[in-house]
């Protein structure tokens, strides 16, 4: 039951676990597409030639998007399209709501259409804490982008989402 | 996904059904693909705004929808030539739309086997709401 | 774009110029075509989650106002200047069609492995004034020396 | 309805067969995944970059009716070629309709290609022809429109052929 649910070293041991790798592309209309989503008119986002003219390798991702993964019928979500993969923590939440608590991405390098990224993820964190209505469980999983012709981590992004 | 060849069609056969039916989910997700983000299409009180009786359908998304039943139905080694339709009525989410195919003619020309099929959508009352046809090539099995 | 921000022009407790922005449906359907997440919640009034949360409309992408935050950072940071970390935490949910306000302050500056950083408070705030979405970030900027 | 009553212009009948600004469309892994993903497609050429290589295709194909995204810039129209074109004529009728559209495509190398990811088409749109008649609208015009989608190795991969209806 949520009453008595207690992080267990179990779940501890998950920590830093990855999960099967899944790949993120990055291109020029998935970049003019996110970039209209948020409403920006910054050519930055658009106009290859511009990003170019400003020492850029292509357009440039708007922060908060760093790629799309790959979608493949029956093994992405077809909501979010998130993979479903194989392995990485699994953790047996007693919970019944859910919200999402926060994002925190930390950049090493400028996201650009034609960037293919290598993304692993893994459980980071877990805390409970006490709230208005009980237990609240804090999940933070780890998302690291690797770019797959260089080999560099890019990106990494902490999701915390909010069980209770 | 087994083969259809040129032999296996009779004019006035008709090929195997699909059939769909919307979410809005869908028609959002189908915003995304096409581009076409027109609000009748995803937002209810625009729609009614605009004197229709609510969300409606993307003719483009039930054209598409030919365009997987003829892609499912000539295999892996059939052609898609010619396929479209005629937008002549509306669909609504949460409705079936059945997509059906009749051949129309076969003929070969040039060492290439062609099948003609009249195509189109269907609403639950069987109204023919886009009316189109399509032009294939099949395998022989000689 | 503004013109480019130096770090000898920024000052602690200088504010970001704010972003105004009243997302209405289609615009959340772009959204949800840019990110990939197509969650009904945010563009279907039907969609039985919401009563069960107990809300009558639509809510905006969490995600959203993240990426609003973004944009904020990335025009303070200018071509010139690299986001170095943004992070926000999810406190209260906004609704379409009200204006959403993204700001931010200069909370501190420092020199750390040869680069210039500036740190900053980052929000998105309802029309009330809440701070439904608060968070941190780091820039560095370039120098004019 | 008699010829005197057309509302087919000199200036009309002198914009059929004249080419609009070509247009650039954008097809990649991305938006065909996209687009397959929101018809509902199975086939894995459409998804899967291996998969489509398997079967023969440079990369992963493109969905019926799918002639890739247009390069977006803000404050203009996001509208593909070919949708609304042969709009601009001062004709007496207020509604429009989007007849239908008909898509052709040549599979046959040498001359044409399939349609892949990776792709960079060039679409020419022009008026093929106009039409009138008289339905249950009462009278109509009826615009035909062309589009050729040429790829980046100079070969029609295919047409569009688009009817719109004033009334």
């Amino acid at each position: 039951m949520a009453d008595e649910f207690e992080i267990t070293d179990e779940m501890r041991a998950q920590f830093g676990v990855d999960g099967t790798p899944w790949t993120y592309e990055v291109t020029t209309t998935s970049v003019r597409m996110y970039a209209r989503g948020i409403g920006s008119d910054d050519p930055i986002h658009y106009d290859v030639d511009f990003a170019k003219s400003q020492g850029f390798r292509s357009i440039v991702a708007p922060l908060g998007y760093i790629g799309t993964p790959v979608f493949l019928p029956g093994k992405n979500d077809p909501t979010f399209g998130f993979p479903r993969r194989e392995g990485g923590p699994r953790l047996n939440i007693p919970f019944k709501g859910l919200l999402d608590g926060g994002t925190e991405t930390e950049y090493l390098d400028v996201i650009c259409a034609g960037d293919v990224l290598e993304e692993t993820s893994h459980l980071a964190d877990l805390k409970l804490r006490d709230g208005p209505r009980g237990k609240m469980l804090f999940v933070t999983n780890e998302a690291v982008y690797t770019d797959k012709a260089t080999g560099k981590v890019v990106a990494k992004q902490k999701l915390t989402s909010i069980h209770m | 996904m087994t083969q259809v060849y040129f032999e296996d069609v009779a004019e006035g056969a008709e090929i195997a059904q699909l059939k769909k039916n919307c979410s809005t989910q869908q028609l959002v997700l189908w915003a995304a693909g096409s581009g076409d983000f027109y609000q009748i299409h995803y937002d209810k009180d625009f729609a009614k705004g605009t004197g229709l009786p609510g969300l409606i359908v993307h003719g483009a998304l039930k054209n598409a929808f030919l365009g997987q039943l003829l892609h499912d139905w000539i295999g892996e080694r059939g052609t898609l030539r010619k396929f479209g339709c005629a937008y002549r009525g509306m669909d609504y989410p949460a409705q079936d739309i059945l997509c059906r195919g009749v051949v129309k003619k076969k003929y070969s020309d040039g060492g290439k086997h062609f099948v003609e099929l009249d195509v189109w959508t269907e609403n639950p009352e069987g109204k023919k709401t886009s009316p189109g046809t399509a032009l294939v090539t099949l395998p022989s099995k000689s | 774009m503004a013109d480019q921000m130096y770090f000898e022009d920024v000052k602690e407790g200088q504010e970001l110029a704010p972003i105004k922005i009243s997302p209405d449906k289609s615009q959340l359907v772009k959204f949800a075509a840019g990110s990939g997440d197509f969650n009904p919640l945010h563009f279907d009034e039907k969609f039985p989650m919401l009563k069960a949360m107990g809300l009558s409309d639509n809510i905006v992408h969490g995600r959203f106002k993240y990426a609003q935050v973004g944009r904020l950072v990335f025009a303070f940071a200018g071509y010139k200047g690299r986001v170095k970390k943004f992070g926000v935490n999810y406190r209260g949910m906004d609704m379409p069609n009200k204006e959403i306000t993204v700001g931010g302050v200069v909370t501190a500056k420092r020199q750390e492995g040869g680069e210039n950083l500036v740190d900053l408070d980052v929000w998105a705030q309802d029309v009330d004034g809440k701070k439904t979405t608060p968070g941190t970030a780091t820039v560095a900027l370039p120098s004019k020396g | 309805m008699t010829t005197a009553e057309s509302v087919i212009s000199d200036e009309m009948r002198a914009a059929i067969g004249v080419e609009h600004a070509a247009g650039v469309m954008e097809i990649e892994n991305t938006n065909c995944r996209m687009f397959a993903r929101s018809v509902g497609h199975t086939d894995a050429i459409f998804y899967d970059e291996a998969a489509a290589k398997a079967r023969g295709y440079r990369g992963i194909v493109a969905p019926p009716g799918f002639l890739g995204t247009p390069i977006f810039k803000p404050g203009s129209g996001a509208g593909a070629p070919g949708e609304t074109g042969g709009r601009g004529f001062a004709v007496p009728y207020k509604r429009i309709l989007n007849g239908g559209t008909d898509y052709e495509y040549f599979p046959d190398a040498p001359d044409g290609d399939v349609i892949c990811a990776g792709d960079t088409i060039t679409a020419r749109t022009k008026i093929a022809g106009f039409e009138e008649a008289s339905g249950s609208l009462g009278p109509m015009l009826i615009t035909r429109r062309e589009t050729t989608y040429t790829n980046q190795h100079g070969k029609v991969v295919a047409k569009m052929y688009g009817t719109l209806i004033q009334y």
